[in-house]
């Protein structure tokens, strides 16, 4: 087991997403993947995994104002498998 | 890897960045997946919220997929003809000095149809802003080949990409402007990545405060992904923009306080600024 | 009390073009834009003189197309504001006209026109879709200060576009009037006008050409839109038509004209009236909407003879009202001097007197003294 | 209803608009209803140039374009031609004997004023139309002579204020050359007279 911590989160609309993947590629720690879930309009939208710094990266490329960014008070840890 | 819960507001955090700007009664809108024209309209909608300038703004926009978003922005808006929204804000200008008028407009509506429009009303020096979303392509009929479009540059009517003996060259927009004497603050920004929409933002606002300082005109070029205009997957499309347009249509502040600024200051600049926008996403954000 | 109420209200010379200029201030006009190009130039020497005596602007425009720009902005923050230029310009800013009839923004355009063949371009706008402007055709400098004002009334009105076409004479013939401020009655409030102030309140306003309601306010839609528009212009048709007419009681022939000509044709139809012949006229001051009915009223006529400086135009408005009922014969004709600005051998009282006399007496079907020969080089 | 017409004639740089406008503006300074319309378009290489005044007790109903002029003034022949059918059996045709050398048709009433030597002598040989508009005036009375200076001095620009002067004493030798009221434009002072 390893941690990771995150010192900040997203919420995600995902039924406003249309799968673009602009988040993907901007998010500096790499922390957003795109899930095989399909939202109504039939889109893939992306997931969060531990590590987001609250940068806000994807929320300044989102076309779908997708993104909502926090920063936690006290940063959150996470164990992961190594 | 686990992934977390991104559906609700996690406790014990603060929120830093808001889902919608404020100036937008509704975030859907039906722009095609990796559209570079909401990032460009939320640096000038919240841009306007910053400056506290919300009650006084009025807008004039084109003709172009950005139209789409007339009935959700919550500005006062005239909707003009294509090419000729600089003359419609010169209208509004003179009939209301106080209120800081902006114009939208593509390239196809700008630099084709209406390049006169905007070069006129640069030189004379009108107190207003005019903000460009320039994707080197005609967005709204499918992908055709505009003014600002680059050599080799693949469009619906230059298939094999376009050739200056056939086609002819691209019209840098901002540089020409830059050299009108009524223009006070001349910018090229891009939307392809996060650095380049929080520089372009910080354009608009200096764009709305030399407006505001009646300075003359500012003009905000912002160079736009068109993935479907473009024919290429959404997820390529940043950096084929950066690699595309953006080495012909040079970003960087071209015209500030009445200075025009050389291609070599660009480059030199542009580089400092990408150093320190890594820096700063390394440090944990861009916002601050 | 302005400068300008000052300057107009005193009878004193001044040609058309000055006294249109000072009418439109007088009707609270404040912001003009125009292109030079004659005959129209000096409505823009004349508005870019007066106007910021009251604190209004005019801008010398780049081109008409920039010229109805501005004059589309300033009209949408509920300004009053005019453009014009001759036929030939007009014809560059017809998108424009169309897009700013359907938006229902309140438009004065002056047509200092080359001639009479601008009628089609002012009765059916030259631009896309379904839209009409109300068009109003001054007989001389006077009727040209009513009517200019009248124009800023009724746009605001039904918010809607009004033209007032005049030519050469209107332009630059002189004569000693007043402009006095005419109240035509009260007009809407133009609570659609944008200022900004509603921006950021949820509430903000849009001005749109197709209809369309901001985010959450009740969407009219394309089609309800204009079919309202419609409905308003059919309505504007109903009760807005206007026209002078003259001895037409007992009239054998009856002679159609507006504009500057129709001058000539009234001065005509009175002398040959001394002479005791049955002669009567009807003119035109609206010609959208047409005035159907005084034109009807001519039906009873042997012969109607339209006079106009075109190839034919109002002569198809004319054959619409009388409807078959008699036959309707052009007496005018293209007219236009070396220069092809001014109005031609056509234009003259004895030409006229000798087609009307001619019609008057071998009927439709007379065949039309040849033009004099002394065609003006310049004027 | 009485409506006087006055056709005016002659070549760029004889003052033909000059007069045009003296006459109109002094009329209107009388308070009667005034039309005018000037041609002028190649006027400033030597061509023609006509105007036309209307003056009245009523709004003009006249058109612009006269077919039937009452009286002309012809400050030079070149053009004379295509005016003269307007002008009625009997008008008064005031004409430049210096630069009319036509014969004028036995049906006008003719005054030939030697405008150009009366100019020189009242300082300015260029006032000639002013000598011309003089006389006419005096023949007909269609304006009295303090409205006549008015007018000059209002169709006059600020930039040749300094011609006012010369401007004057040519008017006043047009109006002393000339029988007073010969053939005049109103029944009132005709009966005054």
């Amino acid at each position: 087991m390893t941690t990771i911590t995150s010192r900040g989160t997203v919420r995600i609309d995902t039924e406003a997403c249309k799968g673009c993947e602009l988040c993907i590629t901007a998010c500096p720690p790499r922390v957003l993947t795109m899930g095989s879930d399909l939202n109504r309009a039939g889109f893939h939208s992306p997931l969060l995994e531990p590590g987001c710094t609250g940068c806000a990266a994807c929320l300044f490329v989102c076309p779908d104002f997708c993104f909502e960014v926090y920063r936690y008070d006290q940063p959150v840890v996470t164990e992961v498998a190594s | 890897m686990p992934t977390l819960d991104t559906s609700t507001e996690p406790s014990g955090a603060r929120r830093v960045g808001d889902l919608t700007p404020d100036l937008l009664l509704t975030g859907e809108h039906h722009l095609c997946p990796g559209c570079g024209e909401p990032l460009a309209l939320r640096c000038l909608l919240d841009t306007i919220t910053d400056l506290e300038v919300t009650t006084q703004t009025i807008g004039v926009v084109g003709i172009g997929c950005y139209t789409a978003f007339t009935t959700s922005i919550d500005v006062d808006l005239v909707q003009a003809l294509h090419g000729r929204a600089p003359s419609v804000a010169t209208g509004i200008k003179r009939m209301r000095p106080d209120a800081v008028v902006f114009t939208l407009q593509g390239d196809g509506d700008m630099v084709n149809e209406g390049l006169q429009e905007v070069l006129h009303t640069a030189a004379r020096g009108e107190a207003v802003t005019c903000v460009l979303l320039n994707n080197g392509v005609f967005g709204e009929t499918g992908g055709h080949m505009t003014a600002t479009t680059v050599l080799g540059q693949r469009t619906k009517n230059t298939i094999d990409g376009r050739e200056a003996e056939y086609h002819g060259y691209p019209i840098l927009i901002g540089d020409l402007i830059s050299r009108l004497e009524g223009a006070s603050y001349v910018a090229r920004g891009s939307v392809h990545n996060a650095g380049a929409v929080a520089r372009t933002k910080k354009m608009v606002r200096r764009a709305l405060e030399s407006q505001r300082r009646g300075d003359g005109f500012s003009f905000v070029e912002v160079l736009t992904m068109c993935p479907t205009g473009w024919f290429i997957p959404t997820g390529e499309s940043p950096e084929y923009l950066h690699e595309t347009l953006g080495a012909v249509h040079v970003m960087g502040e071209l015209k500030v306080d009445g200075r025009v600024k050389t291609t070599d200051e660009l480059h030199t600049e542009n580089v400092a600024r990408q150093r320190e926008v890594e820096a700063r996403l390394a440090a944990g954000g861009l916002d601050g | 009390m302005t400068t300008i109420a000052v300057r107009g209200a005193e009878r004193r010379l001044m040609e058309g073009s000055e006294a249109i200029a000072l009418a439109s201030i007088a009707a609270g006009c404040r912001f003009f834009a125009g292109y030079p190009m004659t005959p129209f130039t000096e409505v823009l020497e004349h508005f870019a003189r007066y106007l910021p005596e009251v604190g209004g602007t005019c801008i010398n425009a780049e081109s008409e197309l920039e010229a109805v720009g501005m004059a589309w902005g300033a009209l949408a923050t509920g300004a009053r504001a005019a453009t014009g230029s001759t036929g030939q310009g007009l014809s560059l800013m017809q998108e424009s006209f169309a897009e700013i009839t359907l938006a229902e923004l309140p438009l004065v355009i002056f047509n200092l026109a080359r001639g009479q063949g601008d009628y089609f371009q002012a009765t059916r706008g030259g631009g896309h879709g379904d839209y009409r402007h109300l068009v109003l055709a001054p007989v001389d400098i006077t009727e040209a200060v009513e009517l200019t004002q009248l124009a800023f009334h009724l746009a605001d009105r039904w918010r809607n576009p009004v033209l007032v076409y005049g030519d050469y004479l209107t332009a630059h013939v002189e004569e000693s009037v007043s402009v006095d401020p005419i109240d035509f009655g009260p007009v809407p409030d133009k609570d659609w006008a944008v200022d900004g102030a509603t921006t950021g309140t949820g509430h903000a306003k849009l001005l749109s050409p197709l209809g369309l309601a901001k985010f959450g306010a009740e969407p009219i839609g394309i089609e309800a839109h204009l079919r309202r528009i419609v409905a308003k212009q059919h309505e504007i048709e109903r009760t807005e038509a206007r026209a002078e007419t003259g001895y037409l009681d007992d009239a054998e022939t009856v002679v159609v004209a507006f504009g500057s000509p129709a001058r000539f044709v009234r001065s005509v139809v009175r002398d040959l009236r001394e002479a005791g012949e049955r002669v009567g006229f009807v003119r035109p001051i609206t010609l959208w909407p047409f005035p159907a009915d005084a034109v009807a009223a001519a039906a009873g006529a042997r012969t109607v003879a339209v006079f106009e400086l075109s190839a034919g135009q109002l002569i198809d408005d004319v054959r619409l009202a009388v409807l078959g009922r008699a036959p309707v014969v052009g007496i005018g004709g293209i007219s236009t001097d070396g220069s092809g600005f001014g109005v031609g051998r056509l234009l003259d009282v004895e030409t006229i007197r000798d087609r009307v006399l001619a019609v008057h007496r071998g009927g439709a079907d007379a065949a039309l003294p040849p033009l004099p020969d002394n065609e003006r080089t310049l004027w | 209803m009485t409506e006087r017409e006055v056709l005016l004639t002659g070549i760029g740089g004889q003052g033909v608009q000059l007069a045009a406008q003296v006459l109109a503006r002094a009329a209107v300074l009388e308070d009667r209803h005034v039309l005018l319309f000037g041609v002028y378009g190649g006027a400033m290489r030597g061509m023609n140039t006509d105007a036309t005044v209307v003056v009245g007790d009523a709004p003009i109903q006249a058109p612009p374009l006269v077919s039937r002029a009452w009286s002309a003034i012809a400050m030079h022949d070149r053009y004379w031609s295509p005016v003269a059918p307007k002008v009625v059996d009997g008008a008064l045709v005031v004409v430049n004997d210096a630069t009319f050398a036509a014969p004028l048709d036995e049906r006008f009433t003719v005054r030939r004023i030697p405008a150009g030597e009366l100019a020189a002598a009242a300082g300015n040989e260029l006032a000639a139309s002013m000598v011309i508009l003089g006389a006419y005036v005096g023949l007909t009375g269609v304006v009295g002579v303090d409205a006549l200076l008015g007018g000059m001095r209002e169709s006059v620009p600020a930039y040749r204020r300094q011609h006012l002067e010369v401007n004057e004493r040519a008017l006043r030798a047009g109006l002393d050359r000339v029988e007073p009221l010969a053939v005049p434009a109103w029944q009132r002072e005709a009966a005054s007279a």
